[in-house]
């Protein structure tokens, strides 16, 4: 009899979420459906149910995320898996009466394929999952992520339970450092290689750290996780506790996600009152507990010492390494950092083995990746997919394409640190090693599609934006090097290029790659060089030519209307902002090149495909 | 605990935990450093002091890094001398190009580091900060934002030595800010206006608002005392030019204070040559001869232009022969009339060692009493 | 002036946040947090007591406040927008929303209405990038947004709002 | 000092000020002192009836009445003794007297300290607690000890609790008194006190008097001369006749003002020597105008006892001339006049020096403790801090390491007595006195610096809110403060850095000088006036 059945755990709860015939209902409660009015829908799912006094038969159960926001709020009808998409509230009669009274699926809800057109049924059928691999994300629209019962259904606390009770901490750091995984930060450092330095420090206290402090425009990959499956990243932190002798742990994530701090303290809650985190876990003597600590909106407090330093309650600045953190990092004291996704995927390897997280994705980088998935493709959304998967695979497969039948241009993997790809690399395996060859780097998991309207000048102006709103500004190739780099970019996609801007770029990505303090300014130049690796001519067209091929420049374009395709319909001229379209009623509409802000409104709300863009 | 490295090929001993910069200085290797002070901790931020270590994936900062046995160190690689040039050109493409009229001018360690490696005026079309000039009301310190380098020095010089905390940066990145408190003036956050921030500033950026346009390093003569005021006895160097003091410098080779000074010390020195100081012997009309005469042919001159001089009790300016004279015959004689115990000397603490020797033999060998004593006790 | 409450700042309310801190060390920023939570944005006197009751020099809580893009020193409008400019927004349309919020309320980021109703932001990834563009009208995400819905939307809100005063 | 600021600095586990502002007077160490604190963690108990800057520091702010020195250190050896926390070891093998010192302490039981001194009793406790637990300690004093009638009985009982801690002969350690003034330690060293020739060799010993007899080829006189407080009593009565005053300014730094003026008016001939104009000058039959530090060569000894050179940056202004050169044309035209008549055949007998150097060379000569100290020592960059008996010697940054001078250090007991005047109800407040950041001893020299003057441009008198508002005086305000001896007129300062009851006046400003109502009553001992207790009225002026 383990430790674990001696505690007070909600048996039924358990048995009841084991029962594949149970009828239940999946409703995303995650911060993308939620947007949407997920709550409203479960609200109108209950009221249907006790209308028809059926509310002891059928199960309501908020989840975490789906993944595939794109289609939300998303309801799924168990124990079929119906998958039901773009629910709204006044969807809920259908649902209740045609398919749990009736038996039949609402055909107007279930998702249509793009490709064939066709209504598809069972979740797991839809081609969004079809190459997806969830390890990670497996209890995601699963479990109540509020509900600790539900976490230990799914073998929750197991994990710690086998560590407290058969491992010692050096075999639990043997197991990880065997499993293979690597920091799922970005940088792919062997997580237990991390773990074993920081044991070997002898000075107490020492740091467990949880960086959820997921700070990449267009990545929500650690949020969902949060969200969907708060106890994973507990009980992961936990152990890591246990295996480098730490008591204390910080999980550090953004203000911005309101939605999982407030689930991350009632996980912390939970465990608590079941004794699977505090003073003496599962009897073993062995104490841990875990502080949140939200941030202030700093992206660089992702970098590890300039986090640590906004934990003490300090200007968010990095600080040199070496000493690393393992030696000398929270208060001076020995600490462990790691993501998000690295905890999480702790508990899965030591209750599964191994060798289990080995078989799963390529031998240098085994396991799983998870992505956002935006941009330019058909379906966007949060994905799970086992390393080794080419990018062709994630944006064609799993992304269902390019929409409007556009071309594929680039894809971005590592956000504003990260680099850009373009077609002939969309057959690199996704795996730590290969995008780097490759140019590009996994990040902490946002990618981005890039499509033949993308200009890729601005594109990589935008991150170099980014880079200088965040740049904390302590050292000066990346605080003054970011600003001289944007201010060139700046004039290049303003048309006012010159001639030796390329080198003058590249002079400058050079001396803030290798002089930066911290990976921010190191890594910053990544958008721009790929960019500039693979997207010369476009560069070049701008300074060269003073045209911007994706005609997305504002300075460098004109819109003209095709007098041949509009209608006259006037709505455009309604719409300009700055008034510079005028025309006749059922006339063909002309624009006034001087007074165009090229806002590109009128394009957009044009239904006749007149506005042309020179 | 020693460690044995290798730095530019030379094989270093340096003691445990000591960082590549100390090892370094140990075999007299020179590296740049900006931010660096060494009575200050090291943050690594400015960059200048890179160095190539082997099996380090970046250059690291040399005034940060542990020393660990057996580490090869190069301080002069290609990276590292890429990466001072770069950081002085940045640093440079946000400062003004007032190096010809800059108070610093050839004590600047921006000047020097550009100078030394081969850094021209990088010419852009960018952004230059453009902050106020000397916004704050302080009579000590002056303020030019746009020359500062952002290395902090002056922040941790008020917070780890002063202990005041004056000094902060605010907002981030390029448009990170030195300011006092929370955007106050300086008086207003804390401030004893020890000038300890203008000590330790590297560049133009803070100095002495009471030497402004008065001389640059070249053009004065440094000269190291004592401080005058009270007992710690600080030393510094006067700086003088023609004759007069233009600004009171502190010096890392104090014994007791090294670069600290307090506001008396650093801006309290003009009372050497203020319009009071007395300049001439003063008698009082009843003790000289010939008073009226030696007025009227210009000899010597009545203190207050505004009493008679034929007011018994008035002062007259004299030449030293005759005031002395006075002194002597008057003390003389009344040793003779009335003995040794007729007289009193108050000798000073503002004097030398040598000065108060002379008073105490003065007192005991010629006027022959141990009646001398001074404001010890006050 | 705008409506916006300029009464003096009642510092008490500040005593329950130094209690429930007390114990932690490095709290200076959920402090902050919490103070802003209550007044809406920091005010000087704020900055200055959790200066002296934490012991630490006013420059560090001023140092610290304007490096967070979190933290606001004046005080803003009742209704906050934020915009979310993360790459999936940018992509798809939020300069164009910032130019209709412009244009109706004559704001730009960062600054609020002369009647201290609303203030705008522009913040980088709000993590709904499916949704894009996507803003935050105080606590209401909305998605898929295009200038005439966000105006819609914002104008319904505040005015809902005076309504319910 | 018995210590260096350094090891002060760097060793001392718990510092212990009492009666100095440091932060104000001593800048530099108060800088010391709070990085101490800061970055070592070193314990600091500040001991000030005024919450002056560093007590803003401190761990403990011990807010005593002024004049209760005794009682409160009294109650921190009750505590210290009653707890065993006292250094048997160190006390067995460097001490004498502790069981008198037992049978006085005793009867200071916290309560009873705290009934004299108003601190709390608790405080008290944890004071005796923290410097017993945080060894060693060093005790860091200046004019707030001194400046009472029991100004020498304060400094034995600081002396009493440092040994009873063991803290004596340590680095980190000592009873460190902050001289105020650049040279005061200098004046005293080199013969600038009525009792002792330089180096604190005592006039009345036979064998040293006749040391000094064959150097300077005279007979000297065997009994001590006076000190500065009766000196301008004797000129008072006319006892003195004639008074030299070297850059000295008693018209502003000496108690009772009024009494001052009395006698320097009464003194038949007055010789000042001095760099401006000063109250003091106004009395002078002749004045002779002095070189600044800046216009002359020579050393000054610091508080740690360390000795520095002072040098020349550019000649006097106008005919101003240095003070060596005066006294030598005053000494030697005496002697031609046939004042005295030193043998010629004794080696130190002339007034002839070439530089300062000389004179110093006169100083290694004659005087044991500074016998090491050369100029070509310091200029090699020597740190001499004294006793350096001789060229090779090192110096000694601490004192007493294995032994005291007088061999055993003695414990004497003291007890409380209260100051000489204490309010009454025709003067109900107490007055005590210091000096502000930006101002320095009589004021002659920062009153003249421009921007010291911006800073602080007059002299402010500090009084409590209460006090304030019961005399109807509100900040900022001319209020006039009588003593029994006189009375100024001054701007107020209404700030609860003082308690009620007590108001605190500076001495920088002649026209507000608090010395025209500061009690000249003396320590029968050190003969320094009672500066820092005095009662007086207030009201608005």
């Amino acid at each position: 009899m383990g430790l674990r059945d001696q505690l007070a755990i909600p048996r039924d709860v358990i048995a009841t979420v084991k029962n594949p015939e149970h009828r239940w209902m999946a409703v995303c409660r995650g911060t993308g459906c939620s947007s949407s009015a997920s709550a409203e829908v479960r609200q109108a799912l209950c009221d249907e149910l006790d209308a028809r006094g059926l509310s002891d038969e059928v199960e309501i159960r908020r989840t975490g995320c789906f993944g595939f926001c794109e289609a939300g709020p998303i309801v799924v009808v168990h124990p079929e898996e119906t998958f039901y998409t773009h629910v709204t509230p006044g969807d809920a009669e259908a649902i209740i009466e045609e398919h749990v009274v009736g038996g039949k699926p609402v055909e107007g809800l279930l998702y249509r394929d793009i490709a064939t057109d066709t209504a598809v049924e069972r979740w797991h059928e839809i081609g969004f999952y079809g190459k997806q691999q969830r390890i990670l994300l497996s209890n995601c629209g699963i479990i109540d992520p509020e509900n600790i019962g539900h976490y230990l259904a799914f073998d929750g606390y197991s994990a710690l339970e086998k560590v407290l009770t058969e491992m010692t901490a050096e075999e639990v750091i043997e197991e990880v450092i065997d499993s293979g995984l690597r920091g799922r930060g970005g940088a792919g450092f062997p997580a237990g290689l991390k773990w074993r330095f920081a044991r070997q420090t002898q000075s107490w206290p020492k740091y467990v750290i949880c960086n959820a402090d997921e700070g990449d425009p267009g990545a929500f990959m650690d949020r969902s996780v949060l969200e969907g499956d708060p106890h994973s990243v507990v009980e992961g932190m936990i152990i890591a506790g246990y295996a480098i002798g730490a008591q204390d742990g910080y999980i550090y994530c953004r203000a911005e996600y309101p939605l999982a701090i407030r689930r991350l303290e009632i996980a912390l809650e939970q465990a608590r009152e079941l004794g699977v985190l505090g003073e003496n876990i599962l009897g073993s003597g062995f104490s841990f507990d875990i502080i949140v600590k939200e941030g202030a909106g700093a992206f660089v407090c992702g970098e590890e010492t300039a986090l640590m330093a906004s934990i003490q309650g300090e200007r968010g600045q990095p600080w040199p390494r070496p000493p690393y953190p393992a030696v000398a990092g929270l208060w001076g004291q020995p600490s462990n950092v790691n993501n998000v996704k690295s905890y999480a995927y702790t508990p899965r390897i030591i209750i599964k083995g191994a060798d289990w997280f080995k078989s799963v994705g390529t031998e240098e980088s085994p396991g799983t990746a998870v992505f956002a998935l935006t941009g330019m493709v058909n379906c966007t959304g949060l994905i799970e997919v086992a390393m080794g998967i080419t990018l062709r695979e994630i944006i064609y497969e799993v992304g269902g394409g390019i929409p409007m039948g556009r071309e594929f241009k680039a894809v971005q993997t590592g956000g504003p640190l990260g680099g850009c790809l373009p077609k002939e690399h969309l057959d690199t395996p996704v795996d730590f090693d290969s995008l780097v060859a490759a140019g590009s780097v996994m990040g902490s998991g946002g990618m981005i599609v890039a499509d033949e309207t993308t200009c890729m000048v601005e594109f990589a102006q935008y991150f170099m934006q980014f880079v200088c709103d965040e740049s904390c500004g302590k050292c000066p190739p990346c605080r003054i090097g970011s600003t001289r780099m944007l201010e060139v970019l700046q004039r290049i996609t303003d048309g006012e290029g010159e001639e030796g801007d390329l080198d003058e770029i590249r002079r400058i990505a050079r001396g803030m790659e290798q002089g930066s303090l911290c990976a921010l300014g190191q890594l910053a130049p990544a958008p721009v060089m790929s960019t500039l690796l693979h997207f010369e001519d476009e560069y070049k067209a701008h300074i060269e030519e003073g045209c911007c091929p994706a005609g997305s420049c504002r300075a460098l374009i004109t819109y003209e209307i095709d007098p041949d395709l509009c209608t006259g319909c006037m709505l455009c001229a309604r719409k300009c902002p700055s008034e510079a379209i005028s025309g006749e009623k059922r006339e063909p509409h002309v624009i006034d090149t001087d007074l165009c802000e090229r806002c590109g409104l009128c394009k957009e709300v044009c239904r006749f495909d007149a506005i042309v863009v020179n | 605990m020693n460690v044995t490295l290798t730095i530019n090929g030379k094989e270093v001993v340096a003691p445990e935990g000591s960082t590549i910069l100390e090892a370094a200085g140990l075999a007299d290797i020179k590296i740049p450093t900006l931010c660096h002070h060494p009575d200050l901790t090291n943050v690594g931020a400015c960059r200048m002091c890179v160095v190539s270590v082997e099996k380090a994936r970046t250059v690291q900062t040399a005034c940060t890094t542990p020393v660990a046995e057996g580490m090869v160190v190069n301080t002069e690689s290609e990276a590292a001398r890429e990466t001072r040039k770069f950081v002085l050109e940045m640093l440079l493409t946000d400062h003004p190009n007032e190096c010809m009229t800059c108070e610093v001018n050839g004590e600047c360690q921006l000047q020097d580091l550009a100078y030394d490696y081969g850094v021209t005026w990088p010419e852009h079309s960018g952004v230059l900060h453009a902050y106020d000039i000397d916004p704050d009301p302080n009579p000590f310190v002056f303020i030019d934002r746009n020359k500062c380098i952002v290395c902090g020095r002056c922040v941790r010089a008020c917070g780890e030595i002063q202990n005041r905390d004056v000094w902060t940066f605010a907002q981030r990145g390029f448009k990170t800010r030195l300011v006092a408190g929370a955007d106050q003036f300086m008086l207003d956050a804390n401030c004893e206006s020890c000038g300890q921030c203008v000590a330790y500033c590297p560049v133009g950026a803070l100095f002495d608002k009471m030497s402004l346009g008065l001389g640059r390093p070249n053009q004065v003569t440094k000269v190291r005392t004592t401080c005058s005021y009270c007992g710690v006895g600080c030393t510094f160097d006067l700086n003088v030019r023609d004759g007069k003091i233009v600004r009171v410098s502190s010096a890392e080779d104090s014994a007791v204070n090294g670069l600290s000074l307090c506001v008396k010390g650093r801006y309290g020195y003009d009372y050497v040559h203020h319009p009071d100081r007395l300049t001439r012997p003063l008698v009082r009309a009843k003790w000289l001869a010939n008073v009226e005469s030696k007025v009227e042919t210009g000899q010597w001159r009545a203190y207050d232009p505004d009493r008679p001089i034929s007011d018994s009790e008035s002062l007259v300016e004299t030449d030293w022969d005759t005031a002395l004279d006075v002194v002597a015959s008057k003390f003389t004689e009344v040793k003779e009339t009335y003995g040794n115990d007729a007289f009193a000397v108050l000798a000073s603490a503002k004097c030398t060692n040598e000065e108060n020797y002379l008073f105490n033999k003065f007192t005991r060998q010629v006027l022959g009493t141990n009646t001398i004593d001074h404001c010890a006790r006050l | 002036m705008g409506t916006a409450n300029n009464t003096a700042v009642d510092v008490s309310l500040m005593d329950q946040v130094f209690e429930k801190y007390r114990e932690q060390q490095g709290a200076l920023i959920p402090i902050l947090q919490k103070a802003q939570g209550i007044y809406g944005y920091l005010p000087p006197e704020i900055l200055q007591l959790v200066a002296s009751r934490l012991g630490v020099a006013l420059g560090k809580v001023y140092g610290v406040a304007t490096f967070y893009s979190q933290f606001y020193l004046e005080q803003r409008g009742k209704h906050m927008l934020r915009l979310c400019d993360g790459t999936a927004c940018h992509v798809r349309g939020t300069t164009r929303l910032m130019t209709a919020i412009e244009e109706e309320y004559g704001i730009r980021p960062g600054e609020t209405t002369e009647d201290g109703e609303l203030s705008l932001e522009v913040v980088y990834c709000l993590g709904s990038c499916a949704l894009a563009p996507v803003a935050v009208l105080d606590e209401q995400v909305m998605g898929r947004l295009r200038p005439e819905t966000l105006l819609q939307q914002v104008s319904n809100h505040i005015s809902s709002q005076q309504v319910m005063a | 000092m018995t210590n260096s600021i350094e090891d002060i600095a760097q060793d001392s586990q718990c510092i212990f000020i009492i009666g100095s502002n440091t932060t104000e007077q001593h800048p530099v160490i108060g800088a010391r002192v709070r990085a101490a604190k800061r970055h070592r963690g070193a314990k600091l108990v500040v001991a000030d009836p005024r919450r002056i800057d560093i007590a803003d520091y401190a761990d403990l702010h011990l807010r005593h009445q002024p004049g209760t020195d005794i009682a409160l250190l009294n109650g921190l050896m009750h505590v210290i003794l009653r707890e065993r926390w006292q250094d048997d070891e160190f006390i067995a093998g460097r001490t004498e007297g502790l069981e008198e010192l037992k049978a006085v302490v005793a009867r200071y039981s916290p309560q009873v300290a705290s009934e004299i001194t108003g601190v709390p009793a608790e405080d008290i406790e944890e004071a005796a607690r923290m410097m017993a637990e945080n060894r060693p300690g060093s005790l860091l004093y200046a004019m707030g000890i001194t400046q009472h009638t029991v100004g020498v009985a304060n400094v034995m009982s600081c002396a009493n609790l440092q040994m009873l801690l063991g803290n004596m002969g340590v680095a980190g350690g000592g009873v460190n008194p902050l001289r105020g003034q650049n040279n005061v330690q200098g004046a005293c060293d080199l013969g600038g006190l009525p009792n002792v020739y330089p180096g604190y060799q005592a006039v009345t010993d036979a064998t040293i008097r006749e040391k000094f007899e064959s150097a300077w080829g005279v007979t000297l006189s065997d009994q001590a001369g006076l000190t500065v407080t009766e000196m301008l009593g004797a000129a008072e009565e006319g006892q003195v006749r004639c008074l030299y005053v070297i850059g000295e300014d008693p018209m502003v730094s000496d108690p009772d003002l009024n009494h001052v003026r009395h006698a320097l008016q009464k003194t038949e001939f007055l010789v000042v020597q001095d760099l401006f104009f000063t109250e003091t000058v106004q009395f002078g039959d002749v004045i002779f105008p002095a070189a600044s530090f800046a216009e002359k060569e020579g050393t000054f000894t610091n508080t740690e006892r360390r000795v520095q050179r002072v040098r020349k940056a550019f000649d006097p202004p106008g005919e101003a001339a240095d003070d060596a050169w005066i006294i030598a044309e005053v000494a030697k035209r005496m002697i031609a006049q046939g004042a005295a008549g030193p043998s010629k055949a004794a080696l130190h007998a002339g007034w002839d020096y070439g530089s300062a150097a000389d004179v110093m060379a006169e100083v290694n000569a004659l005087t044991p403790i500074y016998a090491g100290i050369t100029y070509q020592r310091l200029e090699e960059g020597a740190q001499l801090q004294w006793p350096v008996p001789s060229e090779d010697h090192p110096g000694t940054p601490i004192l007493h390491v294995d032994k005291f001078s007088r061999g055993l250090g003695r414990f004497a007991a003291v007890e409380h007595e209260p100051p000489d005047e204490l309010p009454d109800d025709e003067y109900p407040l107490m007055l005590t006195t210091g000096r502000v950041l930006y101002h320095w001893h009589g004021g002659e020299m920062t009153r003249r610096a421009r921007n010291l003057v911006a800073m602080y441009p007059e002299g402010l008198v500090e009084i409590h809110p209460y006090d304030a508002q019961q005399a109807g005086i509100s900040d900022g305000q001319l209020m006039k403060v009588a003593s029994r001896r006189g009375e100024i007129v001054a701007k107020a300062e209404v700030t609860d850095r003082v308690e009620p009851g007590l108001i605190f006046a500076t001495f920088h400003f002649p026209e507000s000088a608090a010395n025209f109502l500061t009690n000249p009553a003396l320590d029968p001992q050190a003969k320094i006036p009672e500066f820092k207790v005095c009662a007086v009225r207030v009201e608005a002026a």
